[in-house]
C-alpha cells in the first residue's frame, strides 16, 4: 500500500477500514543469506539498503524486543552534518543527503525538518575552533555560516545576551541541520525493508553466534537456530555483549545519556540550539514539547535512566542561556545507552571472523547516522568493500593511532567525548 | 547516586569524578607491546553487571577510589582507596 | 454550586480571582477548579488535537483537561492544573489552546475532520510536494499544537534548590502515610513526610468516613498537629516527590509561593529538593480511572472520587442533577454522599448485575452501562443501556468510576515494572523495585481506610527495623473496612468515539486501528497513537488502553505488556531544577587581584577557565582594539609591559620523590634541573597526545613549583593525583595547588629589570638572575618569588607575591611601567607576542596534537619512561604526513590571515580531500607590519619558504601564504638572554 | 616610599545580615597546608609539640581558636592561626596558603538552613557537631566547612571565588529569610 494524502482521504471517507499492517510478523526461516542482529534504526536501515541497493532480500532482522525500541526511539532527534574531522565529515555529509530524500524514498513521513542548527561560541578561541569546523563542512560541500553576536540575536532573540555567565560571541549556523520524527524513521525503514521481502522478526533474541574455522555459520536465538552466510551486529547499547558471543572485546564503554521533554507549549524555539559551555542542546517538537539534553551522566551504565546531578546541570544550562524557558515544565526524562569509543567516533568494519561484520560505537550521535550507517554497512556486508564515506571507521585505528577522529579532542577516555 | 567514600562517608554523586574501568591501575610496562597497551587504554569488558571502576572524590577529599558497582542496578557493593588497592596489587605480583 | 455547611474551605476568608477576564469569588482553601465549579463554570479547557470542549475530570495533579495559564508578563505560566492551583486574591488565570475564545474555538473544526486525522495519519501524508513540508504543513501543525504559551520573556521569579536528609521519607500524607510517619516519629526516627496537597490527609479530607471517634479529616489534622510539634519531623505540604533515584535519593518539588501573591526578592516561587533518605515509605494512594464510552469527555463527566472530593472537601457540587456510573462499590459512596448532602442523585448505574446498593432517593440500574453523553460544552444528558434497551436521562454531571489504579509511578523510576493483580484489575508495585522502599496502603492495592492505617504502621515498623531502631507503641484507630469489589469494565461497546487519553484525544478506535496496522507492542501502540504521552503521562488512561490493546490483539493484559512511568511524577519547571544558575550563577567566577583595576581601566574582560582576564586596555583616542593591542605589543618590545599571569596553574610539589614524579609526568628530564632554575616541560596524556605544557621551577632539592596553562590547571592536578595514588602510591611526594596563594605578574621588555630593581629590596645585578633563574626575593619588604622566564621572547620576569598584596603590586608595577614608557598589556597583545616567538598555547595543543606535530619529538626523553611515551610512538602519531607546526605569513603583506581557515596546495581546489592543515593562531605583528600565524601543514617543516593557499570559506578570505619557521622574531633568542 | 597594601578576599563584599543570619569575613591568621610524605605519625607528634594540636582524623578538627588544625582532605590538614613551626617541614610538605582562601563565617539561627540550599551534606547538629569539618561543595565550588558551634559555621573557598561565594550565600540567606 502506498501512503499519500489521497489515501488518507479515501480511507477517512470509507471508515478507515482499508489500512493494512505496516510490516508482517513472519516466522524465522532456517537459513538466510544474511542476518542482521538488531532491529533498531541502524539495523533496519541496513536491511533496507541491503535489499534496495544490493538486491539481497533473503535476509532477516532479529530483534529481541520490538522494532525501533532502542536509542532510535529515545533521542533528541537531531540531524546534522557539522563535523570537523576527516572521516566523520564525509560520512555525515552522505547521511544528511539520504535524510533529505528519505520521505520520498520510504514513502513514509519522517518529518525531516531542516530548521537549522546553531552552535554557540563564547570566546575568540572557540570561534576559531568553530571556524575550522565550519570550513571543513564547506570543504566537504555542506553548508555553514559563521554568525557574530548580532547575527545570533536576530535568529535567537530570546537568549540572555546581557546577563549571562558565558557571554555569546556568535554561532556556527548549519541551515540544513534540523530534526526528524524519530519513531517514524525506524518504522519507515522497517516498512520499506518488509515491502522488499526482508523478514523482520521481533521477540527473537540472539543467544550465540556460530563460528566454524574462522567463518560465521549462523546464530542461535530464542526462536531457534538460524543459518546465515553473513551476520551483521548492529546492537547499540549491547554491542559488547553480542560481540563477546564471537569472542571479541570492543573499544567501548557503555554510558547513560539523559534527555528531557517538557509539556507541550506553543512554538517558541524554531531552531536547534547548542550551548557548548553548558553541554546543552534544545529544540521544540512539532507537538510543542521542548526536547533537550546535555552531557553523559559520566558513569558506565546499562540502566537507561540517569540521576539528578546531570539533570540539574542540564536545567542550569538552560536557565543561564535562555531564561525564558524557566516556566516550561519537564514532563518526562529518560536515558539511553551510549556505546562510547575512545575517540568518540563509530565503527563500521569487518571482524576477524569471515562473514561477521560490526556496526557500533555511535556514542550519542547515532540518530543522524541512521540512513548513512545502514547504507555504508549494507555496502560492506554485500560487497566486502568499505563504502568510501565510512571507510575510516576501522576497528584497529586505536591500536595503530591512525585516522583517529577525536572531535572533542579529549583523548582516549571513553566518557569524555 | 551516593558513594561511600572511605574518608568522607556517604556523599552525593555530584562530588565525584568518574574515569573508567579500574583496569587503569595496571599500567603495562613500556615494552609490553601493542596489544597490552590497546587493552589498557581502549578495549573494555564493559559488563552489564558488576564491575570495578576508578572514581575520584574531587569535590571532597581528593582521593582516588576503586568502586565496585553494578552497571545495571547502579548498586555499589564496595569502595576502596585506589592507593590501597594498588599497594595490594604490588604485593600480590 | 457551593453547599452550605459542607467542606473544609475557610469561609471566613473570601478570595477574588479571575478566569478569562471574569472575576470570581472563592474561599481560602479552594483550588481554581473547585472555585470555578462553585461558580457554575464547567468548561475549562480544550483538548490538544480536536479542540473538544473539556471540563474538569479529577481533583488532583493528574488532571488532563483543566489546564490553564496563570500570571501576567514574565510571570505567565502555562499548563497549570486548575485542580492544583490554589486561589488567592489577585490571581489571574485564563484558558489556553483556544482561539479566539474558550467558548468559540475555531480550531474545533479539527473535530469534524477526525476521520482523516486518526492515529498516525501524519506519517502517511504531507509528503508531496516535497518542499511543502517545511514551508506549509509543518508551520501549520506547529502552530496548532502545543497547549499553553510561555511569555517569551526571561524569568523574573526566584526559584530555589535545597538538600534534605532523613532516616525515613514518607511519600504521601493520607491515612497510610500519616500513620507511618507517626509510628516512625514516635520511635525517634528522623522523618520527612511530603504530600503534594496543601492540606495533609489525602482521601480522608475527601471522604465522610470516621477514623476513631472523629471525622477522617479531624483525625488527620490531629496527627499533623502532633507531627508538627516533633523536632525530628519535617512536614512538607505542597511538595510532590517527583522522582526516585539511586542510593536513596529523591527529587521533590515544593510549591513555596504558588498559592500566594508573594513574588520577587528572595522569596522562592518553588523549591526543588534533593532528599537523601535511608529508607522510604511510598504511601501515594491510588488514582481513579474513568470508563470509556461515546462522548465520555463532555464537561460534567468526572471521576466519582473527584465528585466526592469537591463535595466533601470543598463543599461544592459539580452538578444539580447527578448520575453515578461505576463498576465497583466505591462509586456507591458518591451517590450516598451526594444524596446525604441534598444533591439530586438521578441514578446510580452499576455495570454489575448482582450488587447491593445504598439506599437513596434515586433510580438504580444494575447490569447497565452509560453508552453515550450529550451536550457539547456542558453535559445535558446521558444514554443508559440496560438489558431491555436504551434510556436517556437528563443530568448535568456524571460521576464515573472504573476502579482504582495504585500510584505505582515512583516504583517504576529505577526500571521496575509493576505486577498485574487480577483481583483488583490493576498494576501494583513489584517488590524491590526501589531499594530501601516499602510500599504501603492504596498504592499497594490496599483499599480500605482501616487496612491503610494498619499498613502504614507495618511499613514504618519495617523501616524502623531496617534502620536499627526500636518500635514505639502506636494505637491504630478504627475506621471503615469495607472490601473493594469490582468487575472490570474498560469501555462500553458502541459506535462513535470513546475517549481514553483525554488530552491527546486518543479513542478506543485509535488503539484498535494501531493494532490493525501491526503496532501491537504496547510501546508501538503508545508511540503511534500518542496514548499516554500527554501531560498526565497516561495516569488516567494507560491501563484502559492496555486493556483495549489486549482485546484487539487477543491477548490477556499481563501478556500484552505493562505500564511504566519515568520521572518526574508530575511535571517540574526547568527554573526550579536549574534554580540559582540564571545569569551568572551557572559557574563560579574567578577574579584575579588585578580584576578591579583592569575593569576600571576599561579593559573588556574575557573568560578563561572560569577566570576573567583583560583583553586589552583601551586609551583615549583609540577606536579599535587593534590600536590598543599594537601599542601594548610595543610596550613589551620597546620598553616594559605588565600582565597579570596569576591564572596559570601553580602546583607546589615537595618530597623525596618529587623529581621522580616530574620525570614521570613530563616527557623531558627534571631530576637533572638545578636548584634555582626553571625548565620548560611538555606533558602527554597516556594516549600519547599533548596534554599541557609549562615551566617548572626547582626551589629546593625536594621542592618544585609547576606551572600549568590556565585552562588545564584542574586536569593536571587530577592527573598528578592519579599518578601518585593509583599508579605510584609508594612515592613519597606531596603537592598542593598554590594558584590562589600567589599573585603573579609578567614584567616583560627591555626595561623590565630596571622596573623591578626599583621594588626589589636586593636589586638584580648583572647576571645574578640569568635567563631561567628563579628564587625568593623581597619585594618592598614582602617575601615574594622571582622567575626569569619569558613568553614574549623579551628580557622578562615573572614576580609573585602573596595574593593579599596583588592588587597593590599591580598598581605599583603599572605606575612604574608607565613612567618608563610602558604599561599594562592584555591577552590580545600577549597573543601577538607569543605568536611572534612561535610559542604554542591551547590553540595549538588542542588535544589532537602530538609532540611530533609541534616539533617536540626530541623532548620525549629516551632515558626514561613517562606518561604517554609508549602510545606516542604508535605509527599513526608519528606519521611523516601528519600536519606539523609551521609559521605562516601572507605573500602580500596587506592580506589577511584567519584562524580556523584550512590550508591547501597553491593550485588545489579547496575541498575536503585536499585540506592539508589549518591555521591555529593569527595576529598582527607591528614589528613585521603584517599578519602572521601559526598553523599545521603536512610535512610543513620540510617546506619553509614555499607558498600555499589559505582558504576561509566562512569569512570569505583567501590568501596566499608562505610557510616559514614558527619563530618570526629574534630567532637566535638574543633579547631574552640580554 | 612605595608600600604594598593588603586587601582581604571579601573586601567590600561583607558583612551581610538577612533575617537572623549574618555572613562575615573571618581573619583567622595564617593558613598552612600540611601533608606528610608518608605516614602522618611523625608530623602529628611534631604538630602537637609545636602547636598543641594533633593530626586530625578525617572530618574532624583539633585544637581551638588561635591554634586549630582541620582535616583538609586526603593526607592533608590545614593549620589555622599560628605561623608554622619550621620543624614540621622535616616530616612533610608545609605550604603557606594564607592568601589562597576566602574564609567567612555564617552565624545565627537558620545558618544550617542557609547551607542546606547549597551544600550536599547534612550539616544539622545531630549529624555534624561542633568541631566537625567536611570537604564538600558550596553550589559549584569546592569548599571546606567547619562547625564552630550551633548555627555557627566557617566556610572556605578559593580566594578568587569570594564574589561567587557571597553571591550564592546571599541568595540562600534571602530565601531562608523569606520563609520567616
Amino acid at each position: 500500500m502506498r501512503f499519500s494524502g489521497w489515501r488518507v482521504l479515501r480511507e477517512g471517507l470509507t471508515g478507515n477500514k482499508g489500512w493494512a499492517p505496516h510490516w508482517r510478523d513472519p516466522e524465522p526461516k532456517a537459513e538466510y543469506d544474511a542476518v542482521i542482529i538488531g532491529g533498531g534504526g541502524h539495523g533496519l536501515s541496513t536491511a533496507y539498503y541491503l535489499a534496495k541497493n544490493h538486491g539481497m532480500t533473503n535476509i532477516a532482522v532479529l530483534e529481541k524486543g520490538y522494532l525501533g525500541g532502542g536509542n532510535v526511539g529515545r533521542n533528541t532527534t537531531i540531524v546534522r552534518a557539522n563535523y570537523g574531522q576527516q572521516g566523520n565529515s564525509e560520512f555525515y555529509s552522505h547521511s544528511l543527503k539520504l535524510w533529505e530524500n528519505l520521505e520520498e524514498d520510504l514513502n513514509y513521513n519522517a518529518m525531516m525538518s531542516q530548521r537549522g542548527i546553531i552552535n554557540l561560541f563564547h570566546s575568540d578561541g572557540q570561534r576559531d575552533a568553530f571556524a575550522r569546523r565550519g570550513n571543513m563542512m564547506i570543504n566537504q560541500g555542506d553548508d555553514a555560516e559563521l554568525l557574530d553576536r548580532e547575527g545570533v540575536r536576530r535568529l535567537l532573540p530570546y537568549l540572555d545576551f546581557d546577563n549571562v555567565r558565558f557571554p555569546i560571541y556568535g554561532g556556527l549556523l548549519h541551515r540544513r541541520g534540523g530534526t526528524a520524527r524519530h519513531d517514524a524513521v525506524a518504522w519507515g525503514f522497517a516498512r520499506g525493508a518488509d515491502q522488499r521481502g526482508v523478514d523482520l522478526i521481533q521477540q527473537c533474541e540472539v543467544t550465540g553466534i556460530d563460528i566454524e574455522n574462522g567463518k560465521v555459520r549462523g546464530v542461535q536465538t530464542t526462536r531457534g537456530a538460524i543459518r546465515a552466510k553473513k551476520v551483521g551486529i548492529v546492537v547499540a547499547g549491547r554491542s559488547g555483549q553480542v560481540a563477546a558471543m564471537a569472542g571479541m572485546r570492543l573499544p567501548i564503554e557503555s554510558h547513560v545519556l539523559q534527555a528531557f521533554v517538557t509539556e507541550g507549549i506553543k512554538p517558541v524555539i524554531d531552531h536547534v540550539v547548542s550551548f557548548g559551555m553548558g553541554h546543552f542542546y534544545i529544540s521544540q517538537s512539532n507537538k510543542g514539547g521542548l526536547v533537550f539534553g546535555g552531557d553523559l551522566d559520566f558513569y558506565a551504565s546499562y540502566a537507561q535512566r540517569g540521576n539528578m546531578p546531570m539533570m540539574e546541570h542540564v536545567m542550569e544550562a538552560g536557565m543561564t542561556l535562555m531564561p525564558m524557558i524557566g516556566k516550561a515544565k519537564v514532563l518526562r526524562s529518560w536515558g539511553g545507552i551510549m556505546d562510547m569509543t575512545p575517540d568518540g567516533s563509530p565503527i563500521i568494519d569487518k571482524t576477524d571472523t569471515e562473514g561477521l561484520f560490526i556496526d557500533c560505537g555511535w556514542c550519542y550521535g547515532g540518530f543522524k547516522a541512521v540512513p548513512g550507517s545502514g547504507f555504508s554497512f549494507a555496502h560492506l556486508m554485500a560487497t566486502g568493500e568499505h563504502h568510501e564515506p565510512a571507510a575510516k571507521y576501522r576497528l584497529d585505528r586505536f591500536r595503530k593511532g591512525r585516522g583517529l577522529m577525536d572531535e572533542e579532542a579529549t583523548g582516549s577516555q571513553h566518557n569524555l567525548h | 547516586m551516593r558513594i561511600d567514600c572511605p574518608m568522607c562517608g556517604s556523599r552525593d554523586r555530584r562530588e565525584y569524578y568518574y574515569q573508567g574501568g579500574a583496569v587503569m591501575l595496571a599500567r603495562p610496562a613500556p615494552d609490553a607491546g601493542e596489544a597490552a597497551w590497546d587493552d589498557y587504554l581502549h578495549l573494555r569488558e564493559n559488563p552489564a553487571g558488576e564491575t570495578e571502576e576508578l572514581w575520584q572524590h574531587d569535590g571532597g577529599c581528593g582521593a582516588w577510589l576503586v568502586v565496585t558497582r553494578d552497571t545495571v542496578s547502579h548498586e555499589i557493593s564496595n569502595v576502596a582507596l585506589a592507593e590501597d588497592v594498588k599497594r595490594a596489587m604490588r604485593k600480590a605480583s | 454550586m457551593r453547599l452550605a455547611g459542607k467542606g473544609l474551605v475557610d469561609r471566613s476568608t473570601p478570595v477574588q480571582f479571575s478566569f478569562d477576564g471574569t472575576t470570581y469569588k472563592g474561599f481560602a482553601g479552594d483550588t481554581v477548579a473547585s472555585a470555578l465549579l462553585a461558580n457554575g463554570v464547567k468548561l475549562m479547557g480544550r483538548s490538544f488535537k480536536y479542540h473538544r470542549p473539556r471540563g474538569v475530570l479529577s481533583a488532583g495533579s493528574e488532571e488532563p483537561n483543566a489546564l490553564i495559564t496563570t500570571g501576567k508578563g514574565a510571570g505567565q505560566e502555562p499548563n497549570v492544573r486548575a485542580t492544583v492551583q490554589e486561589v488567592y486574591d489577585g490571581l489571574v488565570t485564563r484558558s489556553q489552546n483556544a482561539w479566539p475564545s474558550l467558548d468559540f474555538d475555531v480550531m474545533a473544526v479539527n473535530d469534524l475532520g477526525a476521520p482523516f486525522l486518526g492515529a498516525g495519519f501524519y506519517y502517511k501524508t504531507f509528503m508531496w510536494p516535497k518542499r511543502f513540508w517545511e514551508a506549509v504543513y509543518e508551520p501549520v501543525i506547529r502552530k496548532a499544537a502545543g497547549l499553553g504559551a510561555l511569555s517569551g520573556k526571561s524569568n523574573e521569579d526566584t526559584y530555589e534548590r535545597a538538600y534534605a536528609f532523613c532516616d525515613l521519607l514518607v511519600i504521601g500524607a493520607g491515612p497510610t502515610g500519616l500513620m507511618a510517619a507517626l509510628t516512625a516519629a514516635r520511635a525517634g526516627a528522623d522523618v520527612i513526610i511530603a504530600d503534594e496537597d496543601s492540606l495533609l490527609g489525602g482521601r480522608l479530607n475527601a471522604e465522610t468516613g470516621a477514623v476513631g471517634h472523629q471525622s477522617g479529616a479531624a483525625w488527620a489534622a490531629a496527627v499533623v498537629a502532633e507531627l508538627s510539634s516533633m523536632e525530628n519531623v519535617r512536614l512538607m505540604s505542597r511538595t510532590t516527590v517527583t522522582g526516585a533515584y539511586d542510593g536513596g535519593m529523591y527529587g521533590a518539588l515544593e510549591r513555596v509561593n504558588q498559592h500566594t501573591s508573594h513574588r520577587g526578592g528572595g522569596a522562592p516561587l518553588e523549591c526543588f529538593w534533593r532528599i537523601s533518605a535511608k529508607h522510604a515509605v511510598l504511601a501515594a494512594g491510588a488514582l481513579e480511572r474513568p470508563i470509556a464510552f461515546q462522548n465520555n469527555d463532555r464537561p460534567g463527566v468526572m471521576t466519582a472520587g473527584a465528585v466526592r472530593a469537591y463535595l466533601n472537601r470543598w463543599g461544592v457540587t459539580p452538578g444539580k442533577r447527578v448520575a453515578v456510573f461505576g463498576n465497583n462499590d466505591d462509586a456507591h459512596r458518591t451517590a450516598r454522599d451526594l444524596a446525604a448532602a441534598g444533591v439530586h442523585v438521578v441514578a446510580l448505574i452499576d455495570s454489575r448485575n448482582d450488587v447491593a446498593v445504598p439506599d437513596f432517593d434515586g433510580r438504580v440500574f444494575k447490569g447497565a452501562q452509560v453508552c453515550n453523553a450529550a451536550g457539547r460544552k456542558e453535559l445535558e444528558s446521558i444514554t443508559i443501556r440496560t438489558a431491555t434497551g436504551e434510556e436517556a436521562l437528563q443530568v448535568d454531571c456524571l460521576a464515573v468510576s472504573g476502579g482504582w489504579n495504585p500510584t505505582v509511578h515512583l516504583t517504576c523510576h529505577m526500571g521496575g515494572r509493576p505486577t498485574w493483580r487480577e483481583d483488583i484489575q490493576a498494576f501494583v508495585p513489584t517488590d524491590g523495585s526501589i531499594p530501601n522502599m516499602t510500599v504501603a496502603g492504596a498504592c499497594n492495592g490496599v483499599f480500605s481506610t482501616q487496612q491503610c492505617l494498619n499498613d502504614g504502621v507495618e511499613a514504618a515498623k519495617a523501616a524502623l527495623k531496617a534502620l536499627g531502631k526500636k518500635n514505639a507503641d502506636v494505637e491504630v484507630p478504627k475506621a471503615e473496612d469495607a472490601p473493594y469489589q469490582m468487575s472490570p469494565l474498560w469501555a462500553v461497546a458502541g459506535k462513535g468515539r470513546a475517549w481514553l487519553d483525554f488530552q491527546n484525544d486518543v479513542s478506543v478506535k485509535d488503539i484498535k486501528q494501531a493494532a490493525v496496522e501491526n503496532f501491537r507492542s504496547v510501546e508501538h501502540m503508545k508511540r503511534y497513537t500518542t496514548q499516554g504521552m500527554a501531560t498526565d503521562q497516561g495516569k488516567n488512561s494507560n491501563v484502559a488502553a492496555l486493556a483495549m490493546l489486549a482485546d484487539a490483539t487477543g491477548r490477556g493484559i499481563p501478556e500484552t505488556g505493562t505500564t511504566t512511568f519515568r520521572p518526574p511524577y508530575s511535571p517540574v519547571s526547568i527554573a526550579a531544577m536549574g534554580a540559582g544558575a540564571q545569569g551568572h550563577g551557572f559557574a563560579p567566577e574567578r577574579w584575579t587581584t588585578s580584576h578591579k583595576r583592569s575593569v576600571e581601566m576599561g579593559a573588556p574582560m574575557i573568560e578563561a577557565g572560569l577566570w576573567y582576564r583583560p583583553s586589552y586596555f583601551p586609551k583615549p583616542g583609540e577606536s579599535t582594539w587593534r590600536q590598543s593591542c599594537d601599542r601594548e605589543v610595543g610596550y613589551v618590545r620597546n620598553a616594559v609591559g605588565v600582565c597579570d599571569v596569576s591564572t596559570l596553574g601553580k602546583i607546589d610539589i615537595q618530597g623525596p620523590d618529587a623529581a621522580k614524579l616530574l620525570d614521570f609526568v613530563y616527557t623531558n628530564m627534571f631530576s637533572s634541573l638545578k636548584v634555582g632554575r626553571v625548565r620548560y616541560g611538555l606533558m602527554l596524556r597516556e594516549d600519547g597526545f599533548v596534554m599541557d605544557d609549562g615551566t617548572t621551577a626547582r626551589l629546593g632539592e625536594q621542592h618544585f613549583v609547576m606551572t600549568t596553562t590556565t585552562a588545564a590547571a584542574g586536569n593536571v592536578m587530577r592527573h598528578l593525583e592519579f599518578v601518585t595514588q593509583a599508579l605510584h602510591p609508594e612515592w613519597e611526594v606531596s603537592f598542593a595547588s598554590v594558584t590562589e596563594q600567589w599573585a603573579q605578574f609578567a614584567v616583560a621588555g627591555p626595561k623590565s629589570r630596571e622596573l623591578l630593581n626599583g621594588l626589589l629590596d636586593e636589586p638584580i645585578k648583572g647576571e645574578s638572575w640569568p635567563f631561567m633563574a628563579c628564587g625568593p626575593v623581597s619585594v618592598v619588604g614582602v617575601e615574594g618569588r622571582l622567575f626569569r622566564i619569558s613568553f614574549s621572547g623579551e628580557h622578562a620576569y615573572e614576580i609573585a607575591v602573596p595574593s593579599r598584596y596583588g592588587a597593590s603590586l599591580f598598581d605599583i608595577l603599572l605606575k612604574r611601567a608607565e613612567e618608563m614608557g610602558g604599561g599594562a598589556y592584555g591577552m590580545e597583545a600577549l597573543n601577538v607576542l607569543r605568536i611572534e616567538k612561535g610559542f604554542i598555547t591551547h590553540a595549538e595543543i588542542e588535544g589532537r596534537a602530538t609532540a611530533f606535530d609541534i616539533g617536540a619529538a626530541k623532548m620525549i626523553s629516551a632515558k626514561k619512561d613517562c606518561v604517554g611515551k609508549t602510545m606516542a610512538a604508535r605509527p599513526g602519531l608519528v606519521d611523516e604526513d601528519r600536519p606539523q607546526l609551521v609559521g605562516l605569513k601572507p605573500v602580500d603583506a596587506a592580506k589577511q590571515l584567519t584562524a580556523g581557515a584550512h590550508l591547501f596546495e597553491r593550485d588545489a581546489e579547496a575541498v575536503r580531500i585536499n585540506s592539508k592543515g589549518h591555521v591555529s593562531s593569527v595576529g598582527f605583528s607591528p614589528d613585521l607590519g603584517t599578519m602572521i600565524g601559526l598553523g599545521f601543514f603536512a610535512r610543513g617543516p620540510e617546506r619553509h619558504g614555499e607558498v600555499i593557499r589559505m582558504v576561509d570559506h566562512l569569512r570569505g578570505v583567501e590568501t596566499e601564504v608562505e610557510i616559514c619557521h614558527p619563530v618570526f622574531l629574534d630567532p637566535e633568542g638574543e633579547r631574552v638572554r640580554g | 616610599m612605595v608600600e604594598l597594601i593588603q586587601i582581604s578576599p571579601c573586601a567590600g563584599l561583607l558583612p551581610i545580615t538577612l533575617g537572623s543570619v549574618t555572613l562575615d569575613e573571618q581573619d583567622v591568621g595564617r593558613l598552612t597546608s600540611l601533608s606528610p610524605f608518608g605516614d602522618a605519625s611523625d608530623l602529628s607528634a611534631a604538630l602537637e609539640k609545636a602547636h598543641g594540636c594533633t593530626w586530625p582524623k578525617p572530618n574532624r578538627s583539633t585544637g581551638k581558636d588561635g591554634g586549630r588544625c582541620i582535616w583538609f582532605g586526603r593526607d592533608e590538614a590545614l593549620l589555622i592561626g599560628p605561623a608554622p613551626d619550621m620543624g614540621l617541614a622535616k616530616h612533610g610538605a608545609v605550604v603557606d596558603q594564607s592568601d589562597a582562601w576566602a574564609v567567612v563565617s555564617l552565624a545565627g539561627p537558620g545558618a544550617v538552613d542557609v547551607l542546606a540550599r547549597l551544600v550536599p551534606v547534612d550539616l544539622r547538629d545531630a549529624a555534624f557537631k561542633r568541631g566537625h569539618t567536611v570537604r564538600t561543595q558550596v553550589m559549584h565550588m569546592n569548599a571546606s566547612i567547619t562547625k564552630l558551634g550551633t548555627d555557627h559555621l566557617m566556610i572556605m573557598v578559593f580566594r578568587s571565588m569570594a564574589g561567587t561565594l557571597v553571591y550564592d550565600l546571599k541568595g540562600a540567606m534571602a530565601a531562608v529569610a523569606s520563609r520567616g
